[in-house]
């Protein structure tokens, strides 16, 4: 019984992590790039809904909606303002920038007065519920949280699979003169990318924000979440998820049987060990530049 | 060859660089509706960059380009792409992650009537059918010559107005080579497609096309009909390698010391 | 304008191309000699955390300036080698055996972080690296003992046998040496054939197999000798600051340190000194501007990190070369005086392609 | 000449965390130091000489911190460092100011270590995370019958200061601690900590968290149906305890020295000085403003007893000989020697009740 | 093993999924020739290529080198075997200048170990001059004084073959694969390219592995020809012979009609 209760935590604080490695995986896949500003996005995020629930006092949905549509024009216009010119350059030019987007975002909300440095609840309609079944106990903000993870990872995965953009997006990562020479419009392409990762963040800050509370450094709880990713393959967004899952799983594990203090480094040993055995991650597929 | 047919492609004066390093000078050079015009030139004379101005891939600092009539000087590569003006780049650059019908689904990105495009795909795996057996391999996995035959199906899926076309015989078997350029001559026929083909097997460029230019040092040096270019004794020296035994012989010492 | 005649290969070899080098590395050189005099003391406090991060910035830009490997957990070799001085240092053992110590140590630390780079390239190199900064530091914090835990741990000064360099000025000296017999060493390696197999590494790992290059051995041999010089800025930096904490070697530091090399110019040695001085230099500068803010911002929490934030996005938009590109952009301009065209570093549009085939 | 100290003025530094994970109380130390300054300077300052404050952000690194000393120790050349915040930080800048003759006066944290290796320079004023949890854990442990007592501590200093403080105190009293689980600064989800104090069956829980962490983990503990006693120390004594976490937070108990100021407050004069506070920066105080008061106006006591000659050590003899008395806030009386440089070391206990931090004992003693 | 064979490939084939890229293929290439191998795209000639660099590792078969089993050898070991490549798609060192890719080149031949350079000892110094006085050599034989200092990204395609050729000369190799040396290169640099092989061949006694389309080449400078197709070996012998082959003629060649027969009507 306990052992089920705690994979029931670890699968749900694993799919907080597979969520924000989403948000990682999706940028990657269509831009190859890695956003280290994706943890900060969420936080705006999760700022934006509280400001429209609490601040303004929008309904529930209306809020919920909203933010995540500001946030992706706001990642659309990030991307117009400073990734778009530097487009092109190496990737990892554009690493820095999201470094430096994210101390941007981390030091405007904390600048606002009264605001930024304190520490916020969103109130969500479901906050503090729980379901019991026998003798486990079922949070429903973590059931949220899963739910809405499948839904997203699986509408992600029919874009970048089934749609003329999803393959676009890749393409244009992949090669991007050559995606200028096929006429496809890199440039909105990448606006697009940004901004819908943007929302993703949005979608995981306001999911999260019940958990975790609304604050200027929520975002750190990015750094878990890319030990998710490369355990899954960075690039494959069911990898994303199932990573998520392992290390939610084994953290939750970790902190009941084993000493004091391997709970923290867990997801770290686990992407060290499977960095070991299979170095592209679960679903990462093995590339060798032919020759 | 219809003499009065209207101009589709009109560069005039364009000047491009890299940096500071001048690779075109002053380019002028006409694409008449329906023709397949070529241009020969030596290593590093420019052509590659001539191509490039045209689809927006890299700047001029002077002059201007015009297609149908329209300045696309400087536009955007996809803008210029979505007018009908398809370029097919030196070196293949396929999609190396993408399926080969991955990679012609992006060719065929500007166009939005699906049927059509499927249609298209089939014919162009009909020219090569080796794509079509290998529809769902990973495109960076081919082998060079199969990318290249890739590369210029994915320009034909985009049913363009107009082609570029840079060394399409690159790293292609001599079978190949003369297929490409019979389905180009077939393309040009049968649809109308404008050419404009660079191309070091001169040869064979200056048999298909009809009107040719000749680049030296990012200028173009000479220009006529291809018919008249073939005969001409500059060209047979140096582009179509008919030179006598005497000057062989001597090109084979020309090398000393340059110190520095 | 500066024509140089060429007239021995011998010339390519040296250090110094030509006059105006020997010129203005002898004036640096002198300018740095006589620092301890011409510096207030808090300035030369900051020179000298200058040529501490220089010197691991040295390590850093061989890692992933010239061998195209990025490390996202460099922090941990600053802190092996920072620990490893000071546990040496406070046990009595002489400050350059304890200095030897902790470079060594830091390489070795380097090799078992490379086995893993052996097999992973890009993105996931950095989450290895990443997550062996995580590990480490929780060792420093586990490893009571010896680390002193999370309770920290007093560094005396550096002494050997009884002389002790506890002055500031005695202190900067020795940073001064070992940052330029680093930056000579750096050099070196650059212009014989280990340097050059790492930029073969980086630039395409398959031709450089091809073209005889262990690449495991020079992939180990990069992490080694950038985890020593990291090592060796550590021990210099665990003097410098005194006390050691496992939170000072945290994914805070190894990025600062990443930031350092990219906004001092990715693969240039002046880049890892420019990059130093920035990082040293940039909060002193923020907390010197906020005095001419109005106070409703200039005393606002989170102005540090914003215009943190909005130099480093600045400066690859604008220099995506660095500070060092800044340079040569001024330089030029000095040198072709007065036909300095504008368009003459004009970007040329450039087209990113995939790095997961390399 | 003393160093920051002129014929007009007297420069005193401090460093906060302005833009790092507890910017909100940097922020509202300095506010709270600010308020003080300028009520001393219009009162005309310390014996003629104004005080004059600079403030550094450390982001809460401690490298920054020391660059930050070295800024104000060397550039600025204050007199005295005053309420720089978190122990690392503090640990770092010491010897940077040392060296110079600097005080490192009343450091906003509670580890011994502020006063511990006696140094001439040091001055502590709260009772530390260790002497709070020594005296408060046996004692509620048996005032409510406890026979289990656990602890949930954040895996770094000041989480194992919580831990001893109490397995120490626990051990005077002839108990042992029986589980103890940690986590890592930052973390989120508590749940297998709280499982496994759950199976151990635990019926009083230290708490070595600070906010977010204090609230997460009762939370977590409500909804597995775990109810013990919570005790936290003066680091979970705060407003937002109650603010963020609503009434599941109800029962828990913190140790503390000065009063939360509510703005409603039944003593009129927190409350006056509470909206004073508000009418200022328009923004409520919280303890950590008391803090910051409180050390500028314990220095101001000092200097102006030291006399117009302000040295560093006819400050320190003021300071050695004087008491700095009770203070609104209900802080005791605070004395230092030459030897003693914690002001006082004891602690009491408040209860949330109703969403609202309820002082519930006296100071205590062992 | 025979002594006159430098190189000998026995029954070799490799799997890729499902293509049977090389299917037991066997050939000799003797000390001191010119030995070429042609075929349809996709008949995996660059793949024995990459078996012999070791960049694949056959799923049978074995392939001697000069006397020792080369299967058995890590990739990075070969090429101190004196077995240099160029590759198909070019693979230069893009941000580096042609000089120094061809001192890379000379990587089988460092003296130094680390120390030296590190400390760049007299030792150190002198090898760097010899080095450099090899790749000069190279340099003046393919007549690339002039892009000496440029940067590879702003090279003609013409010249990066070339260069390419170069670094694997300045590597001494013993044995010189070149997949497709003259793709790229219009008429008159085929020829120079024509000359070259040849030089190496006579001059620095190095033998020549060599894929290639252009027929014209193949003829002029190779001994041998082996021509395959879809992974099998569909006929050996001499230039002549290879390009008479009804096979080699039906899969590869194309029947000879003239090029003018695409000639439009004026
Ligand atoms: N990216 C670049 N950076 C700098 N210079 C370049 C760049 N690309 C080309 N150049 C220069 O521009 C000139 C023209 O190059 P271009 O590629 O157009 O030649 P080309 O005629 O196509 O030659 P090839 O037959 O080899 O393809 C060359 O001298 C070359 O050195
Ligand atoms: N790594 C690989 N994975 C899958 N298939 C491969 C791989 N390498 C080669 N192939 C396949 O093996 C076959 C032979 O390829 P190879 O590159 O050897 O051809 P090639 O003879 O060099 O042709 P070309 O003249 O076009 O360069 C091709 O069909 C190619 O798709
Ligand atoms: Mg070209
Ligand atoms: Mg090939």
């Amino acid at each position: 019984m306990q052992l089920v209760q705690l994979i029931i935590s670890g699968i749900a604080q694993g799919c907080i992590y597979g969520l924000i490695a989403l948000g990682f995986v999706l940028i990657y896949k269509a831009t190859e790039t890695v956003s280290f500003a994706q943890g900060d996005l969420m936080m705006l995020g999760a700022f934006c809904g509280l400001a429209l629930m609490t601040f303004l006092g929008w309904p529930f949905w209306l809020a919920v909606l909203s933010a995540i549509a500001a946030m992706a024009a706001f990642g659309m216009l990030a991307e117009r303002a400073v990734i778009r010119p530097i487009l092109g350059q190496p990737a990892f030019s554009i690493v820095m920038l999201t470094i430096g987007i994210g101390y941007i975002a981390r030091g405007l909300i904390t600048m606002i007065p009264g605001i930024g440095t304190e520490t916020h609840v969103l109130p969500v309609p479901y906050k503090d519920q729980i379901w019991r079944l026998g003798g486990l106990v079922f949070n429903v903000e973590q059931v949220v949280v899963i739910v809405v993870t499948a839904i997203l990872c699986g509408a992600l995965f029919a874009l970048f699979r089934y749609s003329r953009i999803g393959i676009a997006m890749q393409a244009a990562s992949q090669n991007q003169l050559a995606a200028y020479y096929m006429g496809i419009p890199v440039k909105r392409l990448n606006g697009m990318v940004w901004g819908l990762a943007a929302a993703v963040a949005a979608i995981a800050g306001l999911l999260l924000a019940p958990i975790t509370f609304v604050h200027a450094n929520m975002g750190f709880i990015g750094l878990k979440a890319f030990p998710a990713a490369v355990v899954g393959g960075f690039g494959s967004l069911p990898g994303a998820i199932v990573g998520g899952l392992i290390i939610g799983i084994v953290e939750s594990l970790a902190g009941f049987y084993l000493p004091e203090g391997v709970k923290d480094i867990a997801a770290y040993v686990v992407v060290l060990v499977m960095l070991m055995v299979r170095p592209n991650g679960l679903f990462g597929e093995s590339l060798r530049k032919k020759v | 060859m219809s003499q009065g047919a209207e101009e589709i492609l009109v560069l005039s004066n364009v000047e491009s660089a890299y940096g500071p390093i001048k690779a075109i000078r002053g380019v002028s050079l006409k694409v008449r509706q329906g023709e397949i015009a070529t241009v020969l030139g030596s290593n590093g004379a420019g052509k590659s960059t001539i191509l490039k101005t045209i689809s927006g891939i890299i700047d001029p600092n002077r002059g201007s380009i015009h297609f149908r009539g329209e300045n696309i000087t400087a536009k955007d590569p996809a803008d210029v792409v979505r007018r009908g003006l398809s370029h097919v780049p030196e070196g293949r650059e396929v999609f190396p992650l993408l399926s080969v019908h991955d990679n012609l689904l992006m060719g065929a990105y500007t166009r939005s009537d699906r049927d059509a495009v499927a249609r298209d795909i089939e014919a162009a795996m009909t020219y090569f059918p080796i794509l079509r057996e290998r529809e769902r391999q990973d495109a960076g996995l081919l082998s060079g010559g199969q990318q290249q035959m890739l590369a210029i199906a994915r320009a034909l899926v985009a049913s363009p107005q107009m082609i570029l076309l840079d060394e399409p015989s690159l790293g292609l078997s001599p079978k190949l080579t003369k297929e490409i350029f019979e389905i180009v001559v077939r393309i040009n026929r049968e649809r109308g497609t404008t050419i404009l083909l660079v191309e070091q097997n001169a040869n064979m460029a200056l048999n298909v096309a009809d009107y040719g230019y000749v680049l030296e040092n990012g200028r173009i040096v000479m220009e006529d009909r291809c018919a008249v270019l073939r005969e001409k004794e500059d060209v047979k020296e140096f582009y179509l390698g008919m030179k006598e035994e005497g000057v062989r012989g001597e090109r084979r010492w020309k090398k000393k010391k340059t110190w520095r | 304008m500066r024509f140089i005649f060429k007239t021995s290969y011998e010339q390519d070899v040296r250090l110094a191309k030509h006059g105006g080098h020997v010129f203005w590395y002898s004036a640096l050189g002198v300018f740095l000699a006589l620092s301890p005099w011409l510096l207030p003391e808090y300035w030369l406090a900051q020179l000298t955390f200058v040529l501490i991060y220089a010197v691991v910035g040295l390590g850093l830009m061989l890692l992933a300036g010239f061998t195209g490997l990025f490390s996202i957990g460099h922090a941990a070799f600053l802190g092996v080698g920072a620990y490893t001085q000071a546990v040496l240092n406070n046990m009595g053992v002489p400050f350059p055996i304890a200095l030897a110590a902790a470079g060594l140590l830091s390489a070795l630390v380097g090799v078992v972080v490379g086995m893993p780079a052996l097999r992973v390239k890009g993105i996931y190199l950095g989450i290895a690296t990443l997550a062996f900064g995580f590990v480490v530091e929780e060792v420093f914090a586990r490893w009571e003992h010896v680390t002193g835990g999370n309770a920290g741990l007093f560094v005396n000064p550096p002494a050997i046998g009884s002389w002790q360099i506890d002055s500031g000025t005695g202190f900067y000296f020795l940073c001064l040496v070992i940052a330029v017999l680093s930056t000579l060493a750096i050099l070196n390696l650059l212009r014989s054939p280990t340097g050059r197999a790492f930029v073969a590494i980086r630039d395409s790992e398959i031709s450089a197999q091809s073209m005889g290059i262990h690449l495991a051995r020079y992939k180990t041999l990069s992490f080694a000798l950038s985890a020593a010089l990291a090592g060796l800025g550590g021990a210099l930096y665990a003097h410098k600051i005194q006390f050691l904490s496992p939170e000072q070697f945290s994914i805070i530091q190894s990025i600062d340190l990443l930031l350092m090399v990219v906004i001092g110019g990715l693969g240039s040695v002046h880049g890892a000194f420019l990059g130093a001085i920035f990082l040293i230099t940039m909060p002193q500068l923020i907390a010197l501007g906020k005095d001419w803010l109005p106070p409703a911002i200039g005393e606002a929490p989170g102005l540090q990190s914003t215009v943190y934030g909005i130099v480093l996005v600045a400066f690859v938009l604008f220099e995506p070369m660095g500070l060092y590109g800044r340079w040569l952009k001024v330089r030029t301009f000095f040198q072709v005086f007065p036909f300095y065209r504008k368009g003459m570093f004009k970007r040329q549009k450039s087209f990113q392609k995939s790095d997961r085939l390399k | 000449q003393t160093q920051g100290v002129s014929k007009n003025e007297i420069m005193l530094g401090s460093i906060q965390d302005l833009s790092g994970p507890i910017a909100g109380f940097g922020k509202q130390v300095r506010l709270g130091m600010l308020l003080a300054v300028d009520e001393i300077n219009e009162l005309g300052g310390v014996n003629g000489r104004q005080l004059k404050l600079q403030v550094e952000d450390s982001a809460y690194d401690p490298k920054k911190a020391v660059l930050a000393a070295q800024k104000l120790v060397n550039s600025d050349k204050i007199f005295a460092m005053i309420g720089h915040i978190g122990t690392a930080q503090n640990m770092a800048a010491m010897p940077v100011q040392f060296q110079k003759n600097v005080f490192n006066f009343f450091p906003v944290t509670a580890a011994r270590q502020m006063y511990d290796p006696f140094h001439k320079l040091k001055y502590a004023f709260a009772a530390t995370y260790y002497d709070q949890m020594r005296i408060a854990a046996p004692k509620l442990a048996k005032e409510k019958g406890a026979k289990k007592v656990c602890s949930m501590y954040q895996d770094d200093e000041f989480g194992l200061e919580v831990l001893r403080g109490a397995e120490d105190g626990l051990k005077a009293a002839g108990m042992e601690m029986t589980e103890k689980t940690s986590y890592k600064r930052g973390a989120t989800d508590f749940s297998s900590q709280m499982a496994k104090l759950q199976s151990a069956g635990c019926d009083m829980v230290v708490m070595g968290t600070i906010i977010r962490e204090t609230i997460g983990g009762i939370a977590t503990a409500r909804k597995l149906g775990f109810s013990p006693t919570f005790l936290g120390s003066s680091a979970s004594y705060t407003d937002l305890i109650h603010k963020l976490g609503g009434a599941a937070m109800d029962g828990l108990y913190a140790t503390h020295t000065s009063q939360h100021p509510y703005l409603d407050d039944a003593s009129p004069a927190i409350s006056f000085w509470a909206k004073k506070y508000k009418t200022k920066f328009n923004e409520d105080p919280t303890v950590f403003s008391v803090y910051g008061y409180n050390a500028i106006d314990a220095f101001a006591k000092a200097a102006q007893k030291a006399g117009p000659n302000l040295t560093v050590d006819s400050f320190i003899k003021a300071m050695d000989s004087m008491t700095i008395p009770a203070d609104i806030f209900g802080s005791p009386p605070a004395t230092f020697t030459a030897t003693k440089r914690l002001g006082n070391d004891t602690s009491r206990l408040s209860q949330l009740q109703g969403q609202r931090w309820k002082v519930v004992s006296d100071y205590m003693k062992p | 093993m025979s002594g006159d064979f430098l190189l000998s490939a026995q029954d070799i084939s490799v799997r890729f999924g499902g293509v049977l890229a090389v299917d037991r293929v066997s050939f000799d290439v003797k000390r001191g020739e010119v030995f070429t191998l042609i075929g349809p795209n996709g008949a995996g000639k660059t793949t024995v290529f990459n078996l012999i660099s070791r960049i694949y590792t056959p799923t049978s078969g074995r392939i001697q080198y000069d006397g020792m089993d080369l299967t058995a050898q890590p990739p990075h070991a070969v090429a101190s075997l004196g077995i240099a490549r160029t590759f198909q798609n070019i693979e230069l060192f893009e941000h580096a200048s042609v000089l120094q890719n061809l001192l890379i080149g000379r990587h089988t031949h460092r003296r130094t170990n680390l120390l030296d350079d590190l400390l760049f000892t007299p030792k150190a110094r002198r090898a760097a001059l010899d080095d450099r006085e090899k790749v000069e050599r190279v340099i003046d034989f393919l007549d690339l004084q002039h892009h000496r200092e440029s940067l590879i990204a702003g090279l003609p395609y013409g010249v990066r073959k070339v260069v390419e050729l170069a670094r694997a000369l300045c590597a001494e190799p013993k044995l010189l694969l070149l997949d497709e040396p003259s793709s790229g290169l219009n008429v008159e640099e085929t020829q120079d390219m024509a000359f070259w092989i040849d030089d190496i061949r006579r001059e620095f006694g190095i033998t020549v592995l060599m894929v290639e389309h252009d027929m014209s080449l193949v003829s002029s400078v190779s001994d041998r020809v082996l021509a395959m197709n879809q992974g099998q070996v569909l006929a050996m012998g001499t230039p002549a012979e290879v390009q008479a082959h009804p096979g080699v003629i039906e899969a590869y060649l194309g029947t000879a009609e003239d090029v003018a027969s695409l000639r439009r009507p004026a």
